[in-house]
């Protein structure tokens, strides 16, 4: 095998911006391993999440991000430690990207102890290192990105803020308001809309008056990314990264993908489009195949190292999931589990005056 | 013959929009989609895109949109996709729609209906989960219902559309699919129930259980398995939470002589409050036998992992409960030893899961 | 006198428009004198309305309108019955240009019976017929408008929805909110950005990334026009009303203009610029001078004709504003006057359980 | 020594300010203007444009930038000019600040201050009147305060820079401007109230008062009325309404075997109501020597006129007389004459101004 590639990068569009990202990419060999280990993996956990709510041990929502892996895993490849993340709930895959095992991610969808939230938070609300969540509410990471960006620029650490929502959201006010005040305040936040056609059965031009989502920021500048090549997102976010960093205040990033399953688990996706469209989008611009399909073409990795990659993590995700299926939940006491980091109720509160139940500390309290 | 609140609720938007060439639906996936809860099936296709209209995802924008329509004489009825998405639109509901008839000096009416899906649904976790009962009826100006059958869904949802007040209408995402028996009456597309009164679900003698939506079914079946034990219970489910009728409640209590209200919303400031308040400041009081209590919610945002959410809702054995200390406590309990001992920490050792009686 | 005159307009400035507003105008002397009774009437109905507040008899807030005068006069005088208004809180110029007597505004000022609210609504509370307000909320009254030109899509009635907001409220998310949804279902509604340099203590640049208000609806086009010149945004107007109604959707209009006093009353209005710059507005742009000076150059009206105008406007408002001293306020009845259209409360509870309130119908019920 | 809570609260930013570098003043006009009621005056000019930042209008924007960086571990406090505009915000007061801890299963604390005047000013009409005490005490994740005079304004704002947890402050104009006298203790650096525990601001006997914020000073005039008829009542300054001191209550409550809560918001499902039903439902309930009530705001929009205005909110004779009902109601007027007579109106002929005790 060769020990590096350089990959031609599908040109950006670019709203106020003279120069945008580089076109042209070089590819380590070992770069290349990683990254398809992540798209292998955020892919089997989302088979593993489908198959666990199908089996009705997930409960309430599930939204998957199968089709979409190449924005996180080009995003995390080209991120430092300093940079953080917010999302809204399709945020299985970033919390594993974002330092969470496995198990960590299955059995908070389970509703297990050893979930990132013990269960307490569910599908959307999974949270870790620098990682602000998955959020329930369509726009609200807008201003809460803006904010951790706040904090990096308050703290002069260096890092920039990632604040993913998708088209849908796209509409929402709040993110119009955060928009000004970043511009305003030179924050270093990248707000990344991930356009994947629809929001929930709503397509995009049926929500929004304009999708070029990259230019909807006005004054802010924007790159259009096609979010199906995980080394064009790489690229895409190496320059925000040094956009933000150059003190120039916030930027716009569209990345243009697609989901495959319906918008969350009860919706089988097929009432607002055509299995045929599902059917090309896999066969033509699949983030996985087609990155496997380079950098094999290009040596830079063998067959089998693939297929290896592919048994482990079938391997690590499947014992996970048998895992995150027998842990028990959390004890019955951690109702009333870290309801306040410094709690002063006499008792909570339970269901009638003769429940009266005590406040617990669980997770420590530095 | 059975029907869902579903489609009670479909139903009702059918012939009133049938009925009034101004009444028209807006919100997120009402249209094509059929409603993210089917409420609205088959109204778009039948009505087209003037009166089933698909909005963005943009709560505060459409809301004021539905307000700003009823300020010129149409009848919007305005879905949220659950109301916990109307916090970012509350602005509207509250100082445009409930305030301005009142500002104006009657001037400007304000037609608008507020509906969908309420309080905690299944697994959805704490940002998906709350009751907004008790804020909106906090509030003059509007009116605030909250239907448990199908025949409370489809005559208040009429009555609501018709009212030229602005209406919130609070359902329940778990009762959709509950069939209920409705009575030809019911069925006729001139049934319209009056808001602001509440309906006896059930007559009884020893306690009376207030209660509301689907906090309803669970008074109910705590009433069944009471009764086994031969306390009766009379359930009045309240319909309305704003107006609330509180002679319903009072001629009741002057026959049981006991009360306990029944909510799923969290208990401070809460609807069962309220009507402990009321009891406490009327003749009713005078007619207990015993201080009134309150099941509610968990004092606690709702956690996803079922075990746990199934311990921040009451369920029939809570209400049970709370019946049964009630009814035992003619003052002894409370004058001799304090309940909320500090440090007593309920311990539950079995866990139904919750089952409706339909 | 001549019985009409052309006249030049300052550039419009075009945003996503191929032809903007004509930029000459023909006035008749007629309409002159018209306009220039309003733009006295509006000017004397703040400074009165100061006046009040100075003594007393306003409480709360009170915002005036001197400076913004042509704007609203120079809108009124393209528009037609079937069209609609709705505005913030600095309202009383427009309630009298849509039909509500001075007496009905200045006693709603003063909180009296003959207040177009009764004295129920006060300063920011006005409504008359097509005119919705009258909003002390900032920015919430641009979906509202965009609702009230639904009703008029809805209908038919070929009116247009006029919706005016500030430049400090041309940031609230909701007004992109409504934006997106009037292009998207082409709702006939002019969504009217007055520029009057600040939001309370907040000069434009402090509060605003882009200032070209004209252009922050994106996809939705827009006109810079001169809000200091009365024939310019009555021109301005008369094509936005062609362009609504020629079924292309909303408008974005922004007009220039300035705000002499503070924000409200309570504002001295110093301490966020100079009294130069107050002074020197005063003396190259007032609305009312520059149109005097227009109209009496070209010979249009004559200097004793506008006396005759100045003097009946100063008469009329000086005895609406004596009256509206004199006025009792309505009766304590009315606390529960009119909260419901249809009450179905029993009764209103008052201030403890033995004070119970009747509630009462003041408004006719049709 | 005299100090005004404007100046208390502007001491309390600036003395947190000074001790922890991490918190941050965020809001509309805070900064250049020195705050739209001159609360951070001067700390723009001590601190600079990092640590005082003026926002555009754009409540849902700022408020979730504030939430966000206390995520990132800073301790943003944020205005609201007034708590009429939080409701453009509320969505991340609750579901981003109150709720995140919790989901995150404590992996993210949410340090954060929402203040500003909250309830009704003088003459501002119905969207600028509203008080949010019972909506934001109703839910768990908060913590809610209500500050009085200087001392508490001081000494809990400090403290709620302090807390982990997010704290909505809710402040009154009309006491911004109120000079109260302040103790050397509290006037130090290092002086801390803590959240949770109210203060009796006056002893008596006979009937307990509970309020907060400015109907304290409602409670506290007519406890002086009332005195001079013998009748010497206990006031409590709740101080915080979540957690809500329910032992002092309860304390005061067995000595004085009457209870009359005073509130300036609308009564349905306030903060009183969540008062009397803790009695009925506490051992205190057997305390009583006759029913508690409830002095609230009107159940309208408060109107602007100022003789309407003067009529919606509770004024000293208001308390008065519903103390004298209550010390009165031994039962009997409860027992024997309904006190919710239909269509029974009463006619104010006086309307006195309002006057402060300071
Ligand atoms: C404020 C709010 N409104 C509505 C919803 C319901 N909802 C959840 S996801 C969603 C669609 C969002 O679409 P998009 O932003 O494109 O993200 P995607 O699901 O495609 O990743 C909707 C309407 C919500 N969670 N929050
Ligand atoms: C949602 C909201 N936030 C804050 C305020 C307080 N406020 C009233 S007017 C105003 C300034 C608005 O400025 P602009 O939109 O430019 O209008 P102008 O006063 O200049 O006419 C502010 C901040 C409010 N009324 N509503
Ligand atoms: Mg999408
Ligand atoms: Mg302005």
């Amino acid at each position: 095998t060769k020990s590096e590639a350089t990959f031609e990068i599908k040109p950006y569009k670019l709203h106020k911006l003279e120069q945008g990202p580089a076109t042209s990419a070089t590819l380590s060999s070992e770069d290349a391993l990683k990254m398809y280990e992540k798209l292998a993996m955020l892919r089997r956990i989302e088979t593993a999440s489908g198959n666990l709510y199908k089996e009705k041990i997930i409960r309430g929502f599930c939204h998957l991000y199968s089709g979409q892996e190449a924005v996180a895993v080009g995003m995390r490849a080209a991120m430092r430690d300093v940079d953080s993340v917010i999302t809204a709930y399709r945020c299985h895959g970033w919390t594993h990207l974002m330092g969470v095992s496995v198990l960590g991610v299955l059995s908070e969808l389970t509703g297990r102890r050893t979930g990132c939230s013990r269960g307490k938070g569910g599908s959307m609300h999974l949270y870790g290192k620098n990682f602000y969540g998955g959020n329930g509410i369509v726009g609200a990471q807008a201003p809460l990105g803006a904010g951790i960006a706040l904090a990096h620029k308050y703290r002069a650490d260096g890092g920039v803020c990632f604040t993913l929502y998708g088209d849908g959201a796209a509409n929402q006010g709040q993110l119009f308001e955060a928009y000004n005040m970043a511009k305003l305040w030179d924050l270093p936040c990248v707000f990344v809309c991930e356009n994947n056609g629809y929001g929930m059965g709503t397509s995009v031009d049926r929500s929004s008056a304009s999708t070029d989502y990259y230019s909807r920021g006005d004054y802010v500048p924007g790159i259009w990314v096609d979010g199906m090549d995980v080394i064009a997102t790489r690229e895409a976010t190496r320059y925000a990264i040094d956009y933000c960093n150059s003190g120039k205040g916030p930027l716009v990033m569209e990345m243009e993908t697609y989901r495959y399953s319906g918008h969350s688990m009860s919706d089988p996706g097929t009432s607002y489009r055509t299995r045929d469209e599902v059917q090309e989008v896999r066969q033509t611009r699949d983030p996985i195949t087609s990155f496997k399909e380079k950098i094999l073409s290009r040596e830079l990795v063998t067959p089998d190292q693939l297929k290896e990659i592919d048994a482990q993590v079938r391997k690590e995700v499947d014992e996970a999931t048998k895992q995150a299926k027998t842990e028990p939940e959390v004890g019955v006491e951690e109702l009333t589990g870290d309801i306040y980091r410094n709690n002063l109720e006499t008792l909570i509160r339970g269901l009638h005056p003769a429940a009266p139940l005590q406040h617990y500390e669980v997770a420590p309290r530095n | 013959k059975p029907v869902t609140v579903r489609d009670a609720l479909n139903q009702a938007l059918d012939e009133e929009m049938a009925r009034d060439e101004t009444v028209f639906l807006l919100g997120e996936e009402v249209a094509q989609y059929d409603g993210a809860y089917k409420v609205s099936r088959g109204l778009w296709k039948k009505y087209g895109d003037k009166r089933v209209i698909d909005t963005p995802i943009t709560e505060a924008g459409f809301a004021g949109i539905a307000v700003g329509a009823a300020f010129a004489g149409l009848r919007p009825v305005c879905e949220f996709m659950t109301f916990n998405f109307s916090m970012q639109a509350i602005d509207h509901v509250i100082n445009s729609a409930a305030k301005t008839f009142y500002m104006s000096a009657g001037a400007v009416p304000v037609p608008v209906v507020f509906r969908g899906p309420n309080g905690a649904a299944a697994g959805v976790a704490a940002q998906h989960s709350q009751c907004f009962g008790a804020w909106y009826s906090h509030c003059p100006g509007l009116k605030v219902l909250m239907p448990y059958s199908s025949e409370d869904a489809k005559g208040l949802l009429k009555a609501a559309i018709r009212d030229p007040d602005p209406v919130v209408f609070l359902e329940d995402e778990i009762l959709y699919g509950v069939p209920f028996a409705m009575s030809d009456e019911a069925l006729a597309d001139d049934f319209v129930l009056p808001i602001g009164k509440a309906k006896v679900e059930r007559a009884g003698q020893h306690v009376t259980l207030v209660c509301a939506g689907k906090a309803t079914d669970t008074a109910l079946q705590a009433a069944n398995q009471l009764a086994g034990e031969g306390i009766e219970c009379e359930v009045i489910n309240l319909r309305s939470l704003r107006p609330l009728d509180f002679d319903t409640i009072a001629q009741s209590v002057a026959k049981t002589h006991h009360l306990v209200t029944v909510e799923q919303g969290w208990p401070q400031s809460g609807i069962g409050a309220e009507i402990c308040a009321r009891v406490m400041e009327s003749p009713a009081f005078f007619e207990l036998d015993a201080p009134a209590w309150r099941v509610s919610g968990a004092d606690v945002p709702m956690p996803y992992a079922r075990s746990l959410e199934t311990l921040a809702l009451p369920r029939p054995p809570d209400v049970a409960a709370a019946v049964r200390a009630v009814l035992a406590n003619r003052g002894e309990c409370f004058m001799h030893t304090p309940c909320l001992g500090e440090g007593t920490v309920v311990m539950w050792d079995s866990l139904p899961e919750w089952e409706h009686t339909h």
